[in-house]
């Protein structure tokens, strides 16, 4: 019934596809602190208009399921840019790359969630510290870079651990869109012989493994941080 | 005159804290705010320096006047680069060491280069005594050394007034007369210095001159002896009946 | 096709996305104070039981959870001697779902029972309260409201997380829109994704109003 | 009656699809033919994703998987499997005005981009066999669910040049927008479809009963009949089908 | 003789605490407990009811003679049920209304019927002119207030000894007058209390006795005006001349 040989004959090659799923994982974070920290800057200074529309769209991502925002960036992009170059812009809706579309919508969904974690992040540190900078001198700006967004930081890794795990684990569905990570090379190998139990373990104990790892390392950066800061919990 | 403040009105959805107040601070002088508790002498200290912005008044500092109402960038600039501001509960920067969160106003606020900054903040260090130290993160101090530390961070700017709001009040008792000292010898070095304080043996014995607080105005300001030994008003003589029932 | 043709048809799958909703979130309640307790225990052998629980749940992606409940646990319980295949579909998406949210609920659990003020348990001693009713009548009651934000993200998650249950079956919105999108050879996909995700993120904001109504009833409280 | 668990993959409507009134499709009134002509079993349908049929196969949650399973040696190995219940007719689909392939090897020879094709999917193996016995290869990529809609969708839109589908699954878009601007090649392979079963000592029994309804429903034209019925042409009617019917079932 | 302690020792991490503290308590007595921060006042009153536990010692109550090193269950929670705590930072439980605040101690530590507990409650708060406040939780009042709410929880239960910890501590200076006033009442009524508090004006004017606490031990103790104005030994008259300082 499990085919213990075959468990291990497909482990090392269902291995060899987890650098497609880190770097998933790792361009939809990228692209989602940077669009995240445009976010929270709109919404903290209250940019009207616009900090009620990212308001809005923050909460419809947090509220629709990753595998329907993905079918609906699938079936939706190509149809924007159609739609942009009848606008005149210079865009190529056919070949449109499935990567180009996973970190779209995984880009999209972690902006959503990083954002409201920096938001949170932000509000845990003491706006008497923003002001102390300010009685010295400070400008605005060093203010925020010198005395905020490090202690920032500190308090986002937390949250900002949760996000990146759940990234990791969500990315098992691009394989929908055509992408060959982890979870598609598991039903690559399965199809063959259509046998599926053992190659899904394989795929479920890489998946522990890399969460493990990476729970560990940034809990390492946080309390390295935290003792150097001294921040007390 | 080094400051003076007009008709200075702020007000917190529509409950007016702070009701056209007009304040007077000579150079050289130690000036001490007291009044009863959630009456707005924070609030007022905040507004001399923009941490908060008013809804009206005027102000005159050194040669320039300000409208309250609506300052440009450039005056709450330098408003803020003139005066320096010590909190109750210390705010030191967290994430920087002893001898950074005395530098680092220097360096990122005046614009002193990293090294004059960093041998200003380690001579400051060394004349409290704390120069063993200054790699001494905020959390590894006492409240004491603390503020010390945020009073050094004030004075290394050299600014025309030290605003103190409530410095004492969140420390252990043995620990309020280290701080006060350092307050004291800031005063005979002349220095200029509005306090929001407490403690009745500083207002008696450093203060040149005192003013009670209440309902979003100045209601008396006079020498020491007089506040304390001949208030003229009855909210005055209440308020330190009240005070003087603690001890 | 029109759209409220589509979402007639999607809203068919409501009952069985509550029902996933509601049983999950009660059973991977109690499993998760289960672990919540054990993790608290000074008993090293529990408290490596819970982490090694954890951690494993930690890093399972929710649709391997489900496969694995469905396809892999009667074939892993059958060699001993256990037999789960007559349970019905809807048991096991309820099963694969809080295998995955005890975990993540313990946690939060466990981070509110910490940050009850220890203060408010030596108050309770100091009026000679037995610490099995300080239990009940204080930490509870405070560590419930400290989790609350903490909670209500995970319901959100888990409502997510019950558009996966396609794999093993069910028909709940996802699955019924999704078996629309084929059976019309794919011509709306767009229009019939959209309108599902609109339904979703009504549901969630109801959720979410539900919560808010709770945080101001009792927020005097912390 | 005895229960016999089936399942069926989403996503290829003119062969399985779930309606209001069960399953349809050439293999939805198949599988209701054969549950009316067995009364000593009782069959239930379940939809699901491609990989979740075989991951049930597999682990016994379900008995027969109901699509087009083609030979494959693995396969047979780890299923029992029936007499073929079908014969399906490969084409590969291409843009009208596009470049034009009519056959495997030209779609090797002038590098045409290949839709992905999902990995759970008979095509898979049958172009994998193709790359593994020629050393011109095509394109091969994988992907995991995906309808023959909008697969052939992305070749009219000009993602892909060509798509390989049995001529089923292009007849029934060719007359949408997309569709339109598409054509098909003449065959270029005809496959036996086969039912894959669970293997069980009790399921023995039901491929043996399964088996003999088959061979009865295809000797009396049955098969034919739903062919024309759903498949857009009679596959059966195709110069190489008497060879190619059935021809791997005793492998 | 009420309640004596003899050789309580304590430590944490190595660091001796407590260091053999003998203390007396009589019937009806004020002692007031003063002495430098981190010297373990607090510590000691938290030995005495067992919220923490000591290494060793003995303890006489009323008739019962506890082996402060390993006291019983019954033991434990006899003592806390005899005696009652006021901390520092109030400990009101956050979520239970004024009245519940007070009557739960009597309901699930005492054996009170609800009905009972509620009324003493309600009488508890009419005293304080609190009662329009009963539904209130402790987040919707202030420090001063729920303070007095804590005293009476703590006597609501007729213990035998009230301790204090810095009860006015974290109080501002106008609210400390209303709380010290609730103590002295209490004072006055008989009950025995132990205050642990720098408030000279109460120290002077209601203890019965007054103990320096420094380096694990009391180092000195009896009448106020002894205290205070004759103290015997260095390390007191150390500690008075600092706090002295700060006023
Ligand atoms: N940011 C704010 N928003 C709304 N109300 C405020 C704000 N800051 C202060 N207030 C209100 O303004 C009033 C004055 O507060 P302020 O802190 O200035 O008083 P204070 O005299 O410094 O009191 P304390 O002695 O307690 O420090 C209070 O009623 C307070 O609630
Ligand atoms: N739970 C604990 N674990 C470890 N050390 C402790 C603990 N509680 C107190 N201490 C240490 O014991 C010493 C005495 O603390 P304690 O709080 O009793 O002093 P205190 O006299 O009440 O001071 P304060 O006037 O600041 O309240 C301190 O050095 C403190 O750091
Ligand atoms: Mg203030
Ligand atoms: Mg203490």
């Amino acid at each position: 019934m499990f085919d213990i040989n075959f468990a291990r004959d497909s482990f090392s090659q269902i291995l060899a596809a987890t650098p497609l799923t880190l770097l998933i994982t790792f361009g939809a974070t990228i692209i989602g602190l940077l669009l995240a920290i445009l976010v929270v800057i709109a919404r903290e200074k209250k940019i009207p208009g616009l900090s009620q529309v990212l308001a809005v769209l923050v909460s419809f991502i947090r509220g629709t399921p990753i595998l329907v925002q993905l079918y609906v960036v699938y079936y939706g992009l190509p149809q924007l840019l159609v739609l942009m170059k009848g606008w005149g812009w210079n865009t190529n809706p056919d070949g449109l790359p499935a990567i180009v579309i996973a970190f779209s919508a995984y880009g999209l969904n972690a902006m959503a969630n990083l954002s409201e974690s920096i938001r949170a992040a932000y509000h845990a540190v003491d706006p008497g510290q923003y002001e102390a900078a300010l009685t010295v001198g400070m400008s605005p700006v060093k203010g925020i870079t010198q005395i905020v967004i490090p202690q920032l930081t500190v308090n986002l890794i937390p949250n900002f651990t949760n996000i990146f795990l759940d990234l990791i684990k969500d990315t098992a569905l691009v394989y929908n869109i055509g992408l060959v990570e982890i979870m598609g090379q598991a039903n690559i190998i399965s199809s063959i012989g259509f046998k599926y139990l053992e190659t899904y373990t394989d795929a479920l104990v890489i998946y522990i493994i890399l969460c493990w790892i990476f729970a560990r390392i940034l809990r390492l950066i946080e309390a390295r941080l935290r003792q150097r800061y001294v921040i007390a919990q | 005159m080094l400051l003076e403040v007009k008709d200075l009105q702020k007000q917190f959805n529509g409950h007016q804290v702070l009701d056209g107040v007009d304040l007077q601070i000579h150079q050289g002088e130690v000036l001490v705010i007291i009044g009863p508790s959630g009456s707005g002498k924070t609030t007022l200290l905040r507004n001399l320096n923009f941490l908060e912005h008013a809804d009206s008044g005027t102000m005159h500092f050194a040669d320039q006047t300000i409208d309250l109402g609506k300052p440009s960038k450039q005056q709450v600039q330098w408003v803020r680069r003139h005066t320096a501001m010590v909190f109750q509960n210390y705010n030191l920067f967290k994430n920087k060491t002893a001898q950074q969160n005395i530098a680092e106003g220097l360096i990122y606020g005046h614009g002193v280069d990293a090294k004059t900054a960093n041998q200003k903040a380690a001579q400051a260090l060394k004349n409290l005594g704390l120069y063993d130290r200054r790699h001494y993160f905020p959390t590894q101090l006492s409240g004491g050394q603390q503020q010390r530390i945020g009073i050094a961070r004030a004075t290394v700017l050299k600014p025309e007034v030290v605003l103190f709001d409530e410095p004492t009040s969140a420390l252990d008792p043995e620990l309020v007369g280290t701080v006060l000292k350092d307050m004291q010898r800031l005063a005979e070095n002349g220095q200029t210095m509005v306090v929001v304080t407490h403690q009745m043996w500083f207002a008696r014995n450093v203060a040149s001159r005192v003013a009670f607080f209440a309902d979003g105005q100045i209601q008396e300001i006079g020498k020491p002896a007089d506040i304390f030994d001949h208030p003229q008003k009855q909210r005055t003589k209440q308020f330190l009946n009240a005070l003087a029932d603690n001890y | 096709m029109n759209s409220q043709k589509i979402l007639s048809v999607i809203w068919r799958g409501f009952p069985n996305t509550l029902t996933l909703l509601i049983w999950s979130f009660i059973f991977a309640t109690i499993l998760g104070l289960a672990l919540t307790w054990l993790d608290l225990r000074k008993n090293r052998f529990a408290r490596g039981i819970a982490t090694v629980y954890l951690n494993l749940v930690r890093g399972t992606p929710p649709l391997l959870m489900l496969l694995m409940a469905y396809y892999g646990l009667p074939v892993l319980l059958k060699a001993i001697g256990i037999d789960i295949d007559h349970w019905t579909r809807m048991t096991f998406g309820v099963l694969g779902l809080t295998l995955g949210w005890s975990g993540y609920l313990s946690e939060a659990f466990r981070s509110a029972y910490l940050s009850v003020d220890r203060g408010q348990i030596e108050a309770a001693r100091s009026v000679g309260m037995p610490d099995r009713t300080t239990f009940w009548q204080i930490i509870i009651p405070q560590a419930a409201m400290i989790a609350l934000p903490n909670i209500e993200n995970l319901v959100v998650g888990l409502v997510k997380a019950t558009s996966l249950v396609y794999v093993i079956g069910l028909y709940d919105l996802y699955n019924q829109a999704s078996n629309l999108s084929n059976q019309t050879a794919g011509l709306h996909q767009l229009q019939i994704f959209v309108l599902l995700a609109l339904t979703y993120w009504l549901l969630v904001l109801v959720i979410e109003a539900l919560f808010r109504l709770i945080r101001r009833r009792y927020r005097q409280m912390i | 009656a005895k229960t016999v668990n089936v399942a069926a993959p989403n996503g290829n409507p003119a062969y399985i699809v779930n309606t209001d009134h069960g399953p349809e499709g050439y293999y939805g009134e198949l599988i209701k033919k054969i549950d009316h002509d067995l009364p000593q079993y009782k069959f239930k349908t379940t939809f699901t994703s491609q990989n979740a049929v075989f991951s049930g196969l597999q682990s016994g949650k379900y008995d027969i998987a109901l699509n087009n399973s083609w030979y494959n040696k693995q396969r047979f190995q780890t299923y029992y499997h029936t007499r073929a219940v079908g014969l399906d007719d490969l084409r590969l689909v291409y843009r009208k005005n596009g470049k034009k392939a009519a056959s495997l090897n030209e779609v090797a020879k002038k590098n045409l981009k290949l839709v992905p094709v999902s990995t759970d999917d008979a095509r898979y193996s049958v172009l994998q066999d193709y790359n593994n016995s020629h050393s011109k290869k095509v394109n091969l990529k994988a992907i995991g669910d995906q309808s023959s809609a909008d697969a052939l969708a992305q070749v009219a839109n000009g993602k892909y040049d060509v798509a390989l589908y049995p001529y089923a699954a292009y007849k029934q878009v060719a007359n949408s927008k997309n569709g339109k601007k598409l054509t098909a090649s003449k065959s270029i392979d005809q496959r036996s479809a086969y039912l894959l079963v669970h293997k069980s000592s009790q399921n023995k029994k039901l491929t043996k009963d399964l088996n003999k309804e088959i061979q009865k429903l295809y000797n009396d034209g049955y098969l034919e009949k739903l062919t024309k019925k759903y498949l857009y042409e009679n596959t059966f009617a195709l110069p190489n089908a008497k060879k190619e019917y059935n021809a791997e079932f005793n492998k």
